[in-house]
């Protein structure tokens, strides 16, 4: 067990693959001899060098459509986009080619990459450079998605998606970065596809994925201890695939649900996940399902203001105990 | 023009073959790619004319010799990155006629048994690694096909195939300067047939050869060849993938040519300029090619024979694809992702 | 009144409202001298010339941006993407351009714009050019979006969507386009942020929109007929702003919710409609609400194929048969 | 370097001024907007040391010849599209120093109320149009601005501003063929700063001037300025608006030039080879102008002036700015939609 950020353990979920694997590549803008803008790939240009690990101009498109190219006929890269914002840029090889290719080829190609980015608000960054937008690739048929939340996750879940015979998209939360956790020495391999419960309850059950899985255990214990309201806390990881099993099978313990969105409200995972509850869980429903989401607008940059528009503790307790009448 | 070979000196050897750069055999396989595609093509119209043909296609008929001088030109490891406009280049890598029929009829004997439909035409086995219908995209996948083959040191080429209409995108800038940093082994193809779907190129672009006038953008030469002879397109794919073998990276050939028909099935091609098509169809490569053949010596036999032998492969294909039923539902959830299925969830 | 196609409509619309107004101007790829690649603005580089009506390059970005700046600047631009599929090679400007400008000037800045597009299969185009991407666009705070599934209802809310003041994507489908239907003489002008209840009934609330309206509509008398099940159906119409009022007041009514929707599953519009409904009106279901959508993969081109996995009039006339018991 | 002027002759006229073809008043404006940018950017960085300036920000300490030779030349009705590097064009449109400050510092008396922080400032009673973070993206949305003033006869000159890096993303090649194809009176100005955020422009380009040597793909002239001499960026400015005014379409002007500082606050810029720095601080855009005007006779007594007067201005605006509360929260959710609103329901 060691100590290590959730940023140097992109590095190391990363190093992990590489030396296991000769055929794993890295390329993004400013990833190799100046380590990635948010350091997150410090070091590997030095271990795998400048044929493994390589600068690109900013030319999105060329990195994600590259990436596409390799893993077709070899290679399992994978591409650095540095902020998930710039998805914007390049969105044609995320919704049109990497997830359709196999389908219209009727399983003659292939495409095993990992896009990985950063995530999220809590920089302010402003509008452009703080976006959620694990929705935009949720809602593509043939794509993968996990978020992790520690820094274990990150290297287990890493192995997983460069393993993984898909494409992989994988979100890092910028304002994780900086998080510490404890994370076991050797190899670390998890799975795409499981969701986990990271604090059990029986009153409701709490939906949160990446920045707001802390935050949802946060308000979790409070909820228990200011208002004896006792919260099961799962944090999704993996939004495709979608652990529906535990997520159905916690809702059906708790009969209540709630989820807790950095993505402005409008067909965030969330929507997806509450019409699927309603739907096959419906009658064990004890009360509507709620969704705790930054509101509809694009996000402000000052301090004070973004602070208000993320899910915040004080929010998720207020609105569960709201509605549960607690 | 950049292709240097201009017309080789012509020395005919003991067994009476031809003995120029490109020789007898050579000459006989861009010529048969070539028939093959029109036939093909021109039986693909047919077949959407008694309605057997559905959704949309995309034809070649005009530019074949650009198909053929590539195909002609390729090790069986090269690849070939399409566009919707992609059944010409499928066809000139082996892709049996049969397949690519049965595709654009959506049958169950089609390539990929009518999930991709004809403006994705994709065979791995024949290095054809996807047709793609975004205008651009596959430019950057070229590259990075490239690059697995420049990082394994396989000695592979990529060979990507757009219009001129393509040159305008910005997918095609970020390629160019892409391969030419990484000074990568592609080969990228431009068919300028003057028309995107409807609007001459002209009346878009800045310069007057959208692919050429631009090379020098990325470092690379400026080449613009006859792209209806196809024996200069030979040239200049040998050249090109000579360099890209070498290891001195990219190539971006402009080749000058004409579709004949509409831009897609469903365009009757009203907006050219009367006596265009015609002026363009008296340099009908086939045309070219036959005179081409003649005049190195090759005989009438064996042209005719050639001619007949694709109109039966045609006439067999077409037979089988009327006969084949359509494609087996089974399909439909199948290879969206690499286990075989499609499961989002558990 | 008149009879009209979905098709020509469009052109009645954009005519409407250039006649109306100088500062309206149309640009896309083939639009203009050649009337659109689905014939859908046949005769207004005609009536209007070549000023107003301009072929641009095969260069999406410049087109949605060049609107954006004109748009910014004094004009109301209209802008054709041929196929909303290639949203994706300009969706910066879709996701981070059009929508947060004027938030994160504070107000300073204007984008009054309309992307119209083909959307939707039926066409046996395949996976690249069929797509219904309608959550794209509606899971993007500062935009409207809206689509129209009758001629009439085309020009009217492109005559809205012009007038609007706001960045607004308007979808057509293009299996409507030779859609006919009668269509007042005169200006017809709709109103954004309204559904439109086409048909009433007591038993369930269909939501759908688009080409999935005629079939729901269609389902809903064979229900009645058939199975003595009586639907109300509603024209959603408008994404955003979104009618919830219509339809959580439908939804009070028949206390059942079933949404008809041509996306992939994952994220889709009715998603976060039924999140919405199950939050706000939980109470007033008696079941769970169901989402009938395309299967969560690309689309297949073969007739056969494509004509599998888009909701049928079958599928809904089972499904809701099924949920209802009846 | 096309800029064709050169050093013109110089005579005083009978009131001791400067008559050569830029004169004493603009060469004091000139001077006066450099020091503005230099005062209030070297500001910004010490309020980001002592912590008051939030989120990110990008200096452009050392590129000041540039904003200051451009805004100089432009007319009111001008507009400015900026990026993420955005300070120096705002303030050279003449915005007030503290609403720039304001912003940075996140408080209620920034331009944009905090809104839109530091990367996205916008003044649009100055023709600041906005500034835009992602790469490229403006490009095509200054053509937009260009092609309203073509359509409605407007005689203003759409100005957008971008880094070396920018031109190897898409959008700079769509919007550079789409304004020469319309000829749209907008005028490209890549500053070159060498670097993009911390690879050298030359590692990742096809060509040595990333954009310059790529005019000839849009049908346009080869201009590579002295971006450190604000004489030299404002001549070629002057040169392309009348280009511009007089219907005669897009420039696309490279100025070489240089940042102090990092790419952002948090950069320490350690990936520079020793010296260069150093070099480029010999050529500072300021000194070299202190240089200018004792070489055209004008005074110390003018320079210290301006000094002073621009000291006062930054000390007041970061008095002002530290005075000012954070922004009013009731703002969170207004300008949206044009309604003022956000409402996405009924
Ligand atoms: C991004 C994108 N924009 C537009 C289209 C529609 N489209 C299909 S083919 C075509 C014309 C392409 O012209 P060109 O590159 O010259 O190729 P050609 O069809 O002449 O072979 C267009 C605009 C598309 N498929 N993708
Ligand atoms: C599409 C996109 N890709 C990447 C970035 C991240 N990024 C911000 S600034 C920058 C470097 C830009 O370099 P250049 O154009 O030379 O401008 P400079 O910062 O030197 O002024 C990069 C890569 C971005 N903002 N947008
Ligand atoms: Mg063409
Ligand atoms: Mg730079």
């Amino acid at each position: 067990m060691a100590e290590l950020t959730y940023r140097d353990a992109v590095a190391r979920g990363i190093a992990q693959e590489m030396a296991r694997d000769p055929d794993v590549v890295f390329l993004g803008e400013d990833v190799a001899k100046a380590g990635g803008v948010f350091k997150a790939t410090v070091g590997l240009y030095d271990q795998f060098g400048p044929l493994r690990v390589r600068d690109t101009p900013i030319s999105e498109q060329a990195i994600l459509g590259a990436a596409m190219g390799a893993a077709m006929t070899g290679l399992k890269p994978i591409a650095e986009i540095m902020f998930s914002d710039f998805f914007a840029v390049c969105f044609d090889y995320i919704a049109n080619e990497f997830p359709k290719s196999r389908y219209m080829s009727n399983g003659q190609t292939k495409c095993p990459l990992v896009v990985r980015t950063g995530n999220g608000a809590g920089s302010r960054f402003g509008a452009q450079h703080s976006q959620s937008v694990e929705n935009w690739c949720m809602m593509i048929p043939g794509l993968k998605v996990v978020a992790p939340s520690t820094p274990t996750d990150v290297i287990g879940l890493m192995a997983a998606a460069v393993r993984d015979p898909d494409p992989v998209i994988f979100f890092e939360h910028k304002s994780l970065y900086p998080m510490k956790g404890e994370v076991p020495d050797g190899e670390i391999v998890d799975a795409l596809g499981t969701a986990r419960t990271v604090r059990t309850g029986t009153d409701a059950t709490i939906l949160a994925l990446a920045l707001m899985v802390p935050r949802a255990l946060e308000a979790a214990e409070r909820l228990k201890v200011e208002h004896g309201v006792d919260c099961e806390v799962v944090d999704v990881r993996s939004l495709v695939p979608l652990d529906t099993q535990t997520i159905l099978g916690s809702v059906g313990r708790t009969h209540r649900l709630f989820t807790v969105e950095e993505n402005p409200r409008l067909c965030g995972w969330g929507a997806e996940i509450v019409s699927i509850v309603a739907d096959e869980a419906f009658y064990d429903l004890d009360g509507p399902p709620v969704r705790i989401t930054t509101p509809h607008i694009p996000l402000p940059a000052a301090d004070i203001l973004e602070d208000m528009v993320l899910p915040t503790v004080e929010r998720i307790v207020e609105r569960v105990q709201r509605s549960l009448g607690a | 023009m950049a292709s240097k070979a201009g017309h080789a000196a012509v020395s005919m050897d003991r067994r009476g073959g031809i003995n120029d750069d490109i020789g007898e055999e050579k000459r006989l396989e861009l010529y048969r790619l070539q028939v093959v595609i029109r036939e093909a093509e021109q039986r693909a119209f047919d077949l959407f004319l008694q309605n057997l043909v559905k959704g949309t296609s995309h034809l070649s008929l005009g530019q074949e010799a650009v198909a053929a001088g590539f195909a002609a030109a390729m090790q069986p490891k090269d690849l070939s990155f399409c566009t919707y406009r992609g059944h010409a280049h499928t066809l000139a890598r082996g892709v049996p006629v049969e397949a690519v029929l049965g595709e654009l009829m959506q049958r169950d004997n089609g390539l990929m048994r009518g999930k991709g439909g004809s403006m994705h035409l994709t065979s791995e086995p024949h290095g054809v690694m996807g047709s793609y219908a975004i205008i651009g995209a596959h430019l950057p996948i070229a590259c990075g096909a490239a690059w697995r083959a420049q990082y394994k040191g396989d000695k592979d080429v990529s060979v990507c195939f757009f219009g001129d209409g393509t040159t305008n995108i910005g997918a095609f800038h970020e390629a160019l300067n892409f391969a030419a940093v990484w000074k990568l082994p592609v080969v990228f193809v431009c068919e300028n047939n003057l028309y995107m779907e409807y609007t001459p190129i002209g009346d878009v672009t800045a310069v007057q050869h959208p692919a050429a006038d631009r090379a020098a953008s990325y470092g690379l030469e400026r080449i613009v060849i006859d792209g209806n002879d196809a024996d200069a397109v030979y040239r200049a794919a040998q050249t090109a993938f000579a360099k890209a073998r070498a290891g001195h990276g990219p190539s971006l050939i402009e080749c000058m040519t004409y579709r004949h028909s509409g831009h897609s099935r469903a365009d009757p091609a009203k907006y050219r300029p009367e006596g265009e098509l015609e002026k363009w169809k008296e340099r009908d490569p086939i045309k070219i090619y036959r005179e081409r053949l003649k005049q190195f010596g090759i005989g009438d036999d064996q042209v005719a024979k050639i001619d007949a032998d694709v109109r039966r492969i045609v006439d067999e294909a077409t037979e089988a694809c009327k006969a084949a039923p359509p494609p087996s539902t089974d399909i439909l959830f199948t290879d969206v992702y690499a286990d075989g299925g499609w499961a989002w969830r558990n």
